[in-house]
């Protein structure tokens, strides 16, 4: 033996007050953790806020122990483990080299605890991801440097600002037109990347009359510290106002020429026709299903009688006549990208074939 | 010469041996783990490859055509043969048969040289081009690293009958050798994949 | 001696070669591991201060809310050079190039690295890629932050495209490092020296090696394929022509999630070093703090896409991720209880060492909490892309790494130079840096959680008191570091003398002369048990005094060995 | 010779050789099975692969499985 190792008695001084004191301090902590109303600290705008806030509650709660405990344990032992000014210039510590028990709980517990808090944590991603939207459908479009929103009934985009009803279950479709960008509304505790080239997708159930910030929270470009929208929420009747007078604005805006493409004749389709091109050419990113069963782009089954279409095209249900120009001149931006008749190889008689095709499954044929 | 240095000429060359031995060993762990290092590298394209099919809304994408299998799995066996003939060579240096281990390692480098020379004829004739499409991407970026890595296989075993020639390698001492053996199995194996992915899937 | 019969020395531990005599060989050109370690620390240094003096900018920008000291265009630029540099520029060289260089080799009995060239040139990418990265603000910097997410890195100053270039070069190097260190851990331990007796440093630094090895070149392919995507218009990542950016996001974290690892890990070897050599007690639970290692290693390739769950990718995907996330939890904290029972029942010094490795578990464990924080899908919700996440990765990266290698300077300082640092002023630093750590980063968890987004020039005038506290905090960082500096600068010449083993530590870089000869040990010594038992004789054999460098005079051996 | 008497030659050439090619990797794997060495252990893996590209060729080549109508030059 070289030297002199500590001698071991118990625990060493002032172990169990020690503990119950930091026990005391957690009790402290987390009353008023478990009292403190989240909304206090940040509103609550919409539906997921409150039960995000639940699960940050259960974080802090845990958080707090874990926290208090081992720092407590650390700058307790910091001290009074110190080398004392009558210890001998080799003295030494105890010699242990563990302790089998102990390191098994602090596995076993740790584990617990993980899962438990990824319990709670899946029952509250399955509460938000599966929370009711769709009564009003809206889009959020992000670009450099702004945010535009598309309502049901109105053709055009209406720019920064989103207005939503006040307790209508909302699905909102993020979406961008150039570079990631993130949608984040910090009072509703929602954020979704805005990905070109692919729709996601939130619902929330709008709570609290007032108005909150919009922030991009993915970088975005040079200005992306100034891409801040707003998100208004307001009593439903308001709401229905504000529709109301965008529509009016946009319908006193001038306007270009619809209708259908020159040289498709829908009168010559032919709808079983129609269904094999469907299959070969469209079926990989379209369904047969509602609107809102994406494949990539939305489903078609029920494109001119469909309730969960947001009827976004201009503003009224889809006429044969608006198929047959998108399937012409394909679709870029908001809800996704579809490539121009050329590119997938449509003929005129093509077009009006599936046209009339989709026409037949719309009416249940 | 007295027995005494023989017998201390005789350590020495113990010692050498043991010294390469150990050296080899520790050179053979390294080249390994750099091939498999070099492996993360080729299975990260093809992540991206499998990725960018997936999220494709068609694929091929419009207006690619598909390379030819036939051809590709002609070129395939080509490349799969040298790594045979590789195999002969090294079974030749380890049994001391260097005029047979030659023959083989030269057939090596020309089956190499054909393969790429296939690759070649088939990037001069594919109806797809590097940055025209997300095919084109992986598959140029995918072949044509994997082209780079037979070409540089080539100039390795190359190098390496050089060496052979010149007398860097003995019976006992051929670490070289084994490297080029493995290096050469490895791209072999990675054309497996790429076969499979580009040509088969 | 019984044991003494498992010592067999191999054929090239016995080999010895002698310094080159020329100075350009034996200090620039060198291969000798310990000179390559001190090269990466003054690089790595050097950029450390550059890179931190950008930081200062950040916080100098950010004392206003409306943004009116730069443009935000230099703004931009600013903070993503800042991430790159501090990630691959000065934490990663320093944990594996700098400390792992020079004590690996030292600690498990080795005269040198498995490959001494392959070392040197590894080394020699670094002064390069560091000088293509700073260079590139003269023609744009990159300024999509340290991700550089496309579509924007596409549409981002030419600067983007060099800082592909550059990260690439680090990221070949950190490769042959970790192919490098792997090997000489594998193959060239001193004899007796089994796995487990293997001091935990070395332990930390395997592990670090396996993730440099595997996940580092899957780096190289997503910023190959950027760089083509930029310069050449080959269609990966943008949209418009097929590509996805989601996919950058997935090859990116598939790397840089371990990255975080290859960064904290080395600095957990270094706490595992210094607790038990000042509280004077073996480590607690030696087995356990060396598998969660490789566990954390393990787990960690499992984890990237906990960084993307607001992305947009496949959603149930998420919860594999998050479980894994929290699953690492149990690992890290294994170590930190581990940490926190070594100090039970010691006999503790304060020297700075100390005193950082015990700020290290305090600073640690509060960033592991938020860390779970943001694992927690819904919680991530809010948290993603905030000054929460600027929050966490400083808790860990400097609260952790940084504090984790300054305590590794203060340690094994004697080693590299013969001479003590100042304990002093090393005192005032490590307060210093303490405090105006917490008062720089606390601030930015409730920033984030009430509304900041990271990455922002201007921000609400509501944070703005607590931007001001943070940026005042930030600037005593900048004193505290001076402090460490002028400190280093000042004790190479003027410190008090070291001898071999100032701290009376076990490990086997304590057992030769300080600095270590070129050839490190004059005969390799046997190992016969782990370096912790402080109440029994040092377990080693066939120590030899080395001669010491600097001073010329034979350093005695430490008293007590066989 | 037409474009499918070629695909057909190509075909059979690819047949035989990955037969030959295989059975020689097999042989090889059987024959180093139980020989110790890092290089022979990474050898034996490597080679087992190529054998299971020659069964890849094989099945494409046979129409097992692949697409035989692509169109390309």
């Amino acid at each position: 033996m070289a030297q002199q190792a500590r001698p071991r008695q118990g625990l060493g001084p002032g172990f169990w007050p020690v503990t119950l004191l930091l026990a005391v301090i957690c009790a402290f902590c987390d009353y008023f953790v478990v009292v403190t109303p989240a909304s206090s600290i940040l509103r609550e705008a919409a539906a997921p806020a409150d039960q995000t806030d639940e699960l940050f509650k259960v974080l802090t709660f845990f958080g707090v122990i874990v926290f208090v405990f081992t720092i407590g344990y650390l700058v307790y032992f910091a001290i009074v483990w110190r080398k004392k000014k009558t210890d001998p210039e080799d003295a030494l510590g105890i010699q242990i080299h563990g302790n089998f028990q102990l390191e098994l709980w602090w596995t076993i517990v740790p584990t617990l605890l993980v899962i438990a808090i990824g319990a709670i944590s899946i029952k509250d991603w399955a509460g938000i991801f599966y929370a009711q939207g769709g009564q009003l459908a809206v889009e959020a479009i992000g670009y450099q440097f702004g945010w535009e929103f598309r309502y049901p009934g109105l053709a055009d985009p209406v720019p920064d600002e989103l207005h939503l009803p006040l307790g209508v279950p909302t699905t909102i479709h993020i979406s961008s037109k150039d570079v990631i960008h993130g949608f984040w509304t910090p009072e509703v505790r929602l954020k979704q990347d805005a990905v070109p080239g692919l729709v996601t997708t939130i619902h929330i159930t709008p709570t609290e009359v007032g108005t909150y910030r919009i922030i991009c929270s993915e970088y975005c470009g040079a200005r992306h510290g100034y891409m801040v929208g707003k998100l208004i929420i307001e009593p439903k009747n308001t709401f229905t106002a504000f529709l109301d007078h965008e529509k009016y604005v946009q319908a006193h805006a001038p306007k270009g020429p619809g209708g259908l493409p020159p040289g498709v004749n829908l009168a010559n389709g032919n709808a079983s026709a129609g269904q094999t091109l469907f299959a070969q050419k469209c079926s990989a990113c379209h369904s047969l299903g509602a609107f809102d069963q994406r494949i990539v782009g939305p489903g078609l089954g029920k494109i001119f009688a469909d309730p969960s279409h947001p009827k976004l095209v201009d503003g009224a249900a889809a006429t044969p006549e608006d198929a047959a120009g998108i399937i012409d001149s394909g679709f870029t931006g908001d809800i996704g990208t579809m490539p121009n008749a050329k590119t997938n190889g449509l003929s005129n008689d093509d077009i009006a074939n599936l046209v009339v095709y989709l026409e037949s499954v719309s009416k249940g044929q | 010469m007295t027995a005494a240095t023989i017998a201390h000429e005789g350590h020495h060359d113990d010692h050498a041996l043991a010294l390469y031995r150990e050296v080899a060993d520790i050179r053979l762990l390294g080249f390994v783990l750099f091939l498999i290092s070099d492996c993360v590298l080729f299975s990260s394209f093809i992540f991206a490859y499998i990725y960018m099919r997936d999220a494709a809304p068609v694929w091929p994408p419009t207006g690619v055509g598909l390379p030819d299998a036939n051809l590709a799995a002609v070129n395939s066996i080509i490349l799969f043969g040298s790594g045979a003939t590789m195999h002969f060579a090294m079974e030749n240096w380890k049994h001391g048969t260097e005029i047979k281990f030659r023959r083989w390692m030269v057939a090596t480098i020309v089956l190499g040289a054909l393969f790429l020379t296939g690759q070649g004829w088939e990037y001069t004739h594919i109806n797809a081009t590097w940055w025209g499409s997300t095919f084109g991407a992986a598959f140029f970026t995918l072949t044509g690293m994997h082209g780079f890595h037979v070409f540089c296989g080539i100039i390795f075993l190359i190098v390496l009958l050089n060496q052979t020639l010149s007398g860097v390698y003995n019976k006992k001492q051929y670490f070289g050798l084994v490297a080029g053996t493995l290096y050469w199995h490895f791209v072999d194996v990675i054309w497996v994949f790429l076969f499979f992915l580009f040509y088969v899937w | 001696m019984a044991v003494a019969a498992e010592v067999q020395h191999s054929a090239l531990a016995e080999h010895i070669h002698h310094a080159p005599k020329s100075f350009i060989n034996r200090y620039i050109f060198t291969l000798d591991h310990k000179i390559i370690g001190l090269q990466y620390m003054i690089v790595g240094s050097l950029f450390f201060i550059i890179s931190g003096l950008l930081a200062e900018l950040i916080r100098v920008q950010l004392l206003n809310s409306d943004g009116r000291f730069l443009t935000p265009e230099h703004f931009n630029e600013l903070y993503s050079v800042h991430g790159s540099s501090m990630v691959w520029l000065v934490i990663i060289p320093l944990a594996t190039g700098g400390f792992g260089n020079f004590v690996m080799p030292l600690m498990i009995g080795a005269r040198d690295v498995a490959f001494p060239w392959l070392n040197a040139a590894s080394f020699w990418m670094f002064p390069p890629a560091g000088l293509i990265l700073f260079s590139s603000f003269l023609v744009g910097a990159p300024d999509a932050g340290w991700t550089e997410y496309p579509p924007v890195s596409l549409q981002g100053p030419p600067g983007t495209s060099m800082w592909c270039v550059a990260i690439f070069l680090i990221g070949i190097s950190s490769t042959l490092t970790g192919i490098n260190f792997l090997v000489t851990m594998l193959k060239m331990r001193a004899p007796g020296m089994t796995f487990t007796r293997m001091p935990l440093f070395v332990w930390a630094q395997l592990a670090t090696a396996v993730l440099n090895m595997v996940a580092t070149t899957a780096l190289a392919a997503a910023l190959l394929a950027l760089f083509l995507e930029r310069t050449f218009g080959i269609p990966f990542y943008d949209p418009s022509h097929g590509g996805s950016p989601v996919m950058w996001q997935h090859m990116f974290w598939f790397y840089s999630h371990p990255a975080v690892y290859i960064m904290i890990l080395p600095a957990f070897g270094v706490i595992s070093e210094v607790l038990p050599t000042f509280a004077r007690k073996p480590i607690f639970g030696y087995k356990m703090i060396a598998f969660s290692s490789i566990a954390i290693a393990l787990l960690g390739f499992m984890v990237w896409a906990h960084h993307m769950f607001t992305s947009g990718m496949t959603p149930w995907l998420v919860l594999p991720f998050m479980i894994l996330t929290f699953i690492i939890a149990v690992p890290t904290g294994i170590k930190i209880f581990s940490w926190v029972a070594t100090l039970w029942g010691g006999n503790i010094r304060y020297t700075t060492a100390m005193l950082f490795a015990v700020g290290f578990i305090a600073t640690f464990t509060f960033g592991g909490i938020t860390g779970i924080f943001l694992a927690a899908v819904p919680a991530d919700y809010q948290e993603h892309g905030t000054y929460f996440v600027v929050a966490h990765i400083h808790y860990v990266l400097f609260g952790g790494s940084v504090f984790g290698l300054l305590a590794g300077a203060y340690y094994w300082f004697p080693k590299m130079s013969g001479r003590l640092l100042n304990e002093f002023w090393g005192h005032v630093h490590f307060w210093i840096t303490f405090v105006a750590f917490n008062v720089t980063f606390l601030p930015m968890h409730w920033l984030g959680l009430l509304g900041m987004p990271r990455r922002v020039p201007v921000y609400d005038p509501q944070f703005t008191d607590w931007n001001r506290v943070a940026s005042i905090g930030s600037f005593f960082l900048v004193i505290g570091m001076a402090v460490f500096f002028i400190n280093v600068i000042w004790s190479i010449k003027h410190g008090k003398r070291a001898g071999p083993n100032p701290w009376n530590a076990r490990t086997l870089e304590w057992m030769t002369s300080s600095p270590p000869p070129y050839y490190n040990f004059v005969k390799v010594p046997g190992v016969l048990h782990a370096p912790y038992e402080f109440d029994q004789p040092l377990p080693y054999i066939g120590l030899e005094p080395a001669e010491n460098v600097v001073s010329g005079y034979k350093a005695p051996m430490p008293a007590g060995s066989h | 010779m037409t474009e499918q008497s070629l695909a057909f030659v190509f075909r059979g050439i690819a047949i035989v050789g990955a037969i030959l090619v295989g059975l020689i990797a097999i042989y090889q794997v059987r024959n180093d099975w139980t020989t110790p060495g890092l290089d022979i252990q990474v050898s034996k893996l490597l080679l087992a692969l190529m054998a299971v590209g020659c069964v890849i060729v094989i099945l494409s080549s046979t129409g097992v499985i692949g697409w035989q109508t692509r169109a390309g030059y």
